[in-house]
């Protein structure tokens, strides 16, 4: 059994800001993160010609390396840190992903060695347990698995992440369904036992290569509740649900540093602000320097208190202004050169809050993941900690009491929106206090309901 | 420090929202009678229990179970399809709704032992190397709601399984959803293997990394921006339409 | 003759901020520039096989605009603002340019109806003055290039913009050869002397239409330069010459306003907090968020003073999170909004001056671009506001002494670029100061050397 | 409110830059021997006149004009473009030196009355529809004062125009700069048109809109990542690599 969290690693929500946390971590060549400053996550995806072999995703991945630190050094950055999310050969072929950690690591190390710049890297593995119909999370693909995190920290990665898909399949089904207990079970339940398996062994691999096990995001479930719900015109799903999911999503992610993890945090992991004021682990974030990748409602916001700060993902290729890699790696520095001068002027709480007010009341998700909101679901959190079911409840009503008790002047909620909230609240005032009761009134309802849900076989029941 | 947000930002949905709620504009679309309205209702609310009661009281009543499908089941539904295309609800009360309307339908089959014809097959898919499948799931979703058949082959579907699926179930369309550019490429051939062996069915494709573009350099393939499209799609098909007009109808430029 | 500035707008540099101008101006869906309040300004280039027809041009534009606008909804912004920078075509055939212009103005007529939303649209005709081998500034091309500018704004273009090549040919030679009197030669002079024509007949134009002449930019030069001078590490051009030429430029795209223009300037006028402290007129900027089109070394400190924030140019293409104008629109609107609630929050001055520190010791261009030292530029322009030759000569002096007498502790500059500073000033001390007399000299001097240079046909000497 | 930059940037080049100055650096590689000493760094200083000098005291004690511009000339400019490979010195500067050597070689010319072979001659333009043409200058600029003839197409050249001059001047490569993704699939065209005509000339390709991987769609295609590239094809050429090593030395991937 992992120790809990069940205390907050800040005293108040005020004491959080970007750049600094409270256990920062160090990579090989010099990039401290949470330290103090805000360095630029660089992300990106090979050109769908490149995958055709493992020759031409080196080479794809060589270039746009180089790319990035080029223009780092062009423009005068003191840091920079990439991030290579795998794709799928690279995970199911370990020795791949490893010579692609080495090739990238031995950049970098150039580059470190020339100019002194700061550097750190990040992989990503895929989660690769799932068959075509079914997750299979325990098994054969979890030991590829495992065997790919040995070869990225052999290859040089720094940090180790991934974004794991635990609960996933009752999740795809409850978030069409405005089915709130279904979004507790999923992600908190499910996907936080997941974690805690998986996330033990990465620190075992971790502490054996002495590389970092940064940390896992709820990018499957919570994200995709996300992305339904869309823009503000979209009508697939009320934004008041997804920032439920999401805020469940927290006690989920916080379950990865329960078994070892220890930043920096993954960049989709919207969750993080939550985790962060649990933890005082460093954290990644995206926002509206990742519209290369996605559209949300939280472009500033997310910034408040990153320690990375990341563009998500972006396709190799040409711009006018150089290659993708280029443009998006400088915009995202310059932003961090914002954070950073905020912080040598002694404004860096003042710019924190600007940027949580630009998107504060755009909607029921940035609402909440406010810094000072977030810190209360933290609390809420914290305050069960050590039951993944009541915790993760507590983080829904205390979403829900948030959105109810808001200034609706300020945070002006659609009907709709407000109608959802409502349904929620009095399903969430429906719920047991009791875990095993719950447990088992779902374990018998979702396997009647959904049948790629196979809890043996995925979670040990 | 706070700040009035009405200087830097615009909630263009509250904006836009309807004066009446959407249980109201409903109420105005019930029939009449009863006991169609109660039973439109129930689908509305997503009720299968009332749903189930309402269609007993009917057959009780003298009611062909097999003519209330198409006369109560699915006029009810299109209340609730046609409202979320006016963007009035949102689509996981058209899942509920169509859930309790299947349901319905199960049991109006049960009670008169026979089988309706449904009004057309529809194979989905997604691409294969691609496990995101919400898009499908909610094409499928919508084309069952529309009281189409649909077989739905999951993710990660190989394309020589689409082919033999299409031979088998003779559909009246496709659907394939890819989300990455990757695994999009399949559509090609897909549609390929589909004209060499003589099927001209049309393939609507959507999925977030498909755009028109694309999608017109093969043959059979019809753009689909957004899921409700394909049981539009599935009604011009119906109506006749063929390859040229559906993607007159389904292309923007 | 024009009135010239002999005086600024501003009293003090630190009045200055961004969103607010002296002078706002109005579009005709509602959006004010320069009146409160920051908005992002889109600008994007067709992909090359939509330049086949203009049946495919228009198609093109279409649906970029439509992209735009719905993506601005979908996240809640007030106001918009586009930028049609013409393919040579759309200027060459005046009725392409013109019905481009009135479908995108049809869907900005139709999203503001819908939604409200504030739009601008600013429609910049190509500078098509030129032969193969010669600028022909005068002459059918010159009529032309008028015929474009109705057609634009009877389209609905409430903006209009150009950034005009007057001068090029000089500069062309004199940057290649540390030519100091040669750029003031060449922009402050030739590039002046052509402003005033061009920018007399679109005011006349604009106020004919009921449209607004908005601005030029030295593009053509200053920015030649810039882009010569490139990263800190390309060695083409010291920065301390490319910072002497945009402080002339400065005096040349003066001129369009003394001939008539009102703002907004065009985003790539790096030159326009000078301008701006001098006219009181809004203007637009690129930066960070124009990492797409080009790179620079100011990434936040453009941001300081300007009024729209743009992009420069993107090519219209898919990428992950939508098309390539929906994405950069949304980070620019975003960093809108951030600028937007400093406003609202009164730390307007604070969020400036942090956008400008990010940058002020980046690169000897940050430094004399940052908002301070960019006002007692525009106080050198002033003193000798009605000579084109003294008043260029002076700003280039007053650049070469703020650079001399900037903190060389935070101020690092490479022996390199202290060595052409030096250079810099020797041959502007050795400058007349008489106006005939350099013109004179100038005159002989590049005949003599640049085949390319056609006084009489160009300048009307 | 100001601020101590060191945390949030790093002024790489002041950091890089050697502890020489250029002009020491250069001192050092001057020959020994006089007048070639005091040519040399008039060429460094790009003095024209003091250029002059030199050679006409040279030419007074004796030395033969022609072999001046092989002996003296060549091998002082040859200091300026190392020092600018070497990131010293910067283009200008080139420039410069170039004029002045360049000015030196006619003054050479004038005196012998007779013409040197040139090391090689090349074609360079910028692609039609295209007015970028500063790329292209700092080719040609390079080419030049490498010891090369340079025939300057200049700008907005058309295809028809190229394919002449290179059957005029039967050149030793033919280099193409585009900045505009629009104007660059010239260069492919001009390949077509060479091939047809049997011309099998490199022909290297540089410029903003233009990469790698555009250029290795067509057979004579080399890609020039910097100007400084064109003189160092132009000598790997005068070495005797043909297309396939020349691709393998100037192709990074
Ligand atoms: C949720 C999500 C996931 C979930 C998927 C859950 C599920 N069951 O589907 C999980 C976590 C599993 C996941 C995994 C991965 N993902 Co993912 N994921 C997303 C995300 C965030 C949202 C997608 C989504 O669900 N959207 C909502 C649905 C409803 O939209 P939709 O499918 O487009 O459907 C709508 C319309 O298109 C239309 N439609 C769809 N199909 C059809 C068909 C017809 C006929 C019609 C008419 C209409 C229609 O109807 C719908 C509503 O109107 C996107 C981000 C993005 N920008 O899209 C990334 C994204 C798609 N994923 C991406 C990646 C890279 C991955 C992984 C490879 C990550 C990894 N390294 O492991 C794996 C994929 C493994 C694999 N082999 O497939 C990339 C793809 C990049 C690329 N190369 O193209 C994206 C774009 C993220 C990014 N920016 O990098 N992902
Ligand atoms: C300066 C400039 C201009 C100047 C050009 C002055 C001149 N005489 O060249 C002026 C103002 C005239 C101009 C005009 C236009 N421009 Co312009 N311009 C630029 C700018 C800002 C810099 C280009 C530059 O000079 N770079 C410096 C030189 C030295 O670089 P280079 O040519 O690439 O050369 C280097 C290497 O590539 C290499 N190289 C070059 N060729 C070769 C060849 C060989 C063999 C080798 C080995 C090496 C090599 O050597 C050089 C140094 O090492 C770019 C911005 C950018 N991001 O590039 C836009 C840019 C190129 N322009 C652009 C546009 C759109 C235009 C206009 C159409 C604008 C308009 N609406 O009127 C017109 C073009 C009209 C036409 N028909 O051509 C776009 C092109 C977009 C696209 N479609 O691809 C750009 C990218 C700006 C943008 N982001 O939108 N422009």
């Amino acid at each position: 059994m992992v120790k809990r969290y069940t205390s907050q690693a800040y005293k108040a929500a005020d004491d959080m800001v970007f750049g600094k946390s409270v256990y920062p971590v160090k990579s090989e060549l010099g990039l401290e993160v949470g330290a103090g400053y805000v360095t630029a996550e660089v992300n990106y995806a090979p050109r769908p010609e490149a995958g055709v072999s493992k020759e031409k995703l080196v080479s794809e991945y060589r270039r746009l390396t180089t790319d990035i630190l080029a223009r780092a050094v062009q423009i005068g950055f003191p840091a920079i840190s990439l991030e290579t999310e795998h794709v799928e050969q690279m995970t199911n072929n370990p020795t791949w992903g490893g010579e692609i950690a080495h090739v990238q690591k031995t950049i970098l190390e150039e580059y470190h060695e020339e100019y002194g710049i700061k550097c750190g890297l990040r992989h990503t593995p895929g989660d690769i347990r799932e068959d075509r119909d079914l997750l299979a999370l325990i098994g054969p693909k979890y030991d590829k698995l495992m065997e790919s995190f040995e070869a990225v920290a052999d290859g040089g990665a720094d940090f180790l992440s991934i974004e794991t898909m635990g609960g996933k399949e009752i999740l795809d089904y409850s978030v069409l369904r405005n089915d709130v207990p279904g979004f507790i079970y999923s992600i908190g339940c499910l996907g936080g036992m997941d974690m805690e398996m998986i996330w033990t062994d990465i620190r075992k691999i971790a502490d054996k290569k002495g590389r970092i096990a940064a940390g896992d995001t709820d990018c499957a479930q919570a994200n995709t509740a996300m992305f339904i719900a869309g823009g503000l015109l979209d009508k697939n799903l009320a934004h008041t649900l997804a920032i439920i999911a999401r805020t469940i999503a927290a006690s989920r992610t916080l379950v990865g540093y329960e078994a070892g993890a220890q930043g920096p945090g993954k960049d989709c992991g919207y969750e993080n602000t939550i985790v962060k004021s649990i933890t005082g682990c460093p954290i990644a974030q995206e926002g509206k320097t990742a519209t290369c990748a996605h559209a949300d409602v939280m472009g500033n916001l997310t910034m408040q208190v990153c320690d990375l700060w990341s563009n998500e993902s972006v396709e190799y290729h040409g711009e006018f202004g150089g290659t993708s890699v280029q443009c998006w790696s400088q915009t995202l520095s310059m932003d961090a050169a914002l954070m950073n001068v905020a912080t040598e002027t002694g404004n860096a709480k003042l710019l924190r809050d600007m940027f949580m007010l630009s998107d504060r009341y755009r909607d029921p998700q940035g609402y909440i993941l406010a810094y000072d909101n977030a810190y209360k679901i933290g609390s809420a959190i914290v305050k069960d900690g050590n039951d993944l079911y009541l915790r993760a409840k507590n983080a829904a009503i205390e979403t829900v009491n948030l959105l109810t008790a808001a200034d609706n002047k300020k945070l002006v909620m659609s009907k709709f929106e407000l109608n959802a909230l409502a349904d929620a609240k009095a399903a969430l005032e429906a719920l047991t206090d009791e875990t095993d009761t719950f447990m088992s009134d779902c374990l018998e309802k979702y396997k009647a309901e959904e049948p790629r849900f196979k809890p043996e076989a995925n979670y040990k029941f | 420090m706070d700040i009035d947000p009405s200087k830097i930002l615009v909630r263009y949905n509250v904006q836009k929202e309807k004066a009446q709620t959407p249980e109201e504009l409903a109420a105005e679309m019930y029939p009449k009678e009863e006991p169609a309205r109660t039973i439109a209702a129930a689908i509305f609310d997503g009720e299968e229990d009332d749903v189930i009661e309402g269609l007993e009281k009917a057959i009780e009543g003298g009611a062909d179970a097999i003519k209330l499908i198409d006369d109560v089941l699915m006029p009810g539904m299109k209340i609730v399809t046609d409202l979320y295309d006016q963007g009035v609800i949102f689509l996981p009360n058209v899942m509920m709704s169509a859930d309790a309307m299947l349901e319905g339908i199960e049991f109006c089959k049960d009670q008169s032992g026979s089988v309706p014809k449904p009004k057309g097959k529809v194979v989905c898919h997604v691409a294969e190397g691609d496990v995101h499948d919400i898009g499908k799931t909610i094409v499928a979703a919508l084309l069952r709601a529309a009281g189409y058949e649909v077989v739905d082959l999951g993710r990660d579907v190989p394309v020589d399984e689409v082919i033999a699926a299409v031979k088998k179930e003779s559909p009246m369309m496709v659907t394939g959803t890819a989300l990455m550019t990757t695994t999009m490429y399949a559509f090609k051939e897909i549609n390929d293997r589909l004209l060499e062996s003589g099927m001209k069915v049309p393939f609507q494709c959507g999925g977030g990394a498909v755009n028109q573009d694309f999608v017109t350099t093969y043959e059979l393939g019809i753009y689909g921006e957004e899921a409700a499209d394909a049981p539009k799609m599935a009604a011009a098909i119906l109506s006749g339409k063929g390859l040229a007009q559906l993607k007159e109808m389904f292309h923007k430029h």
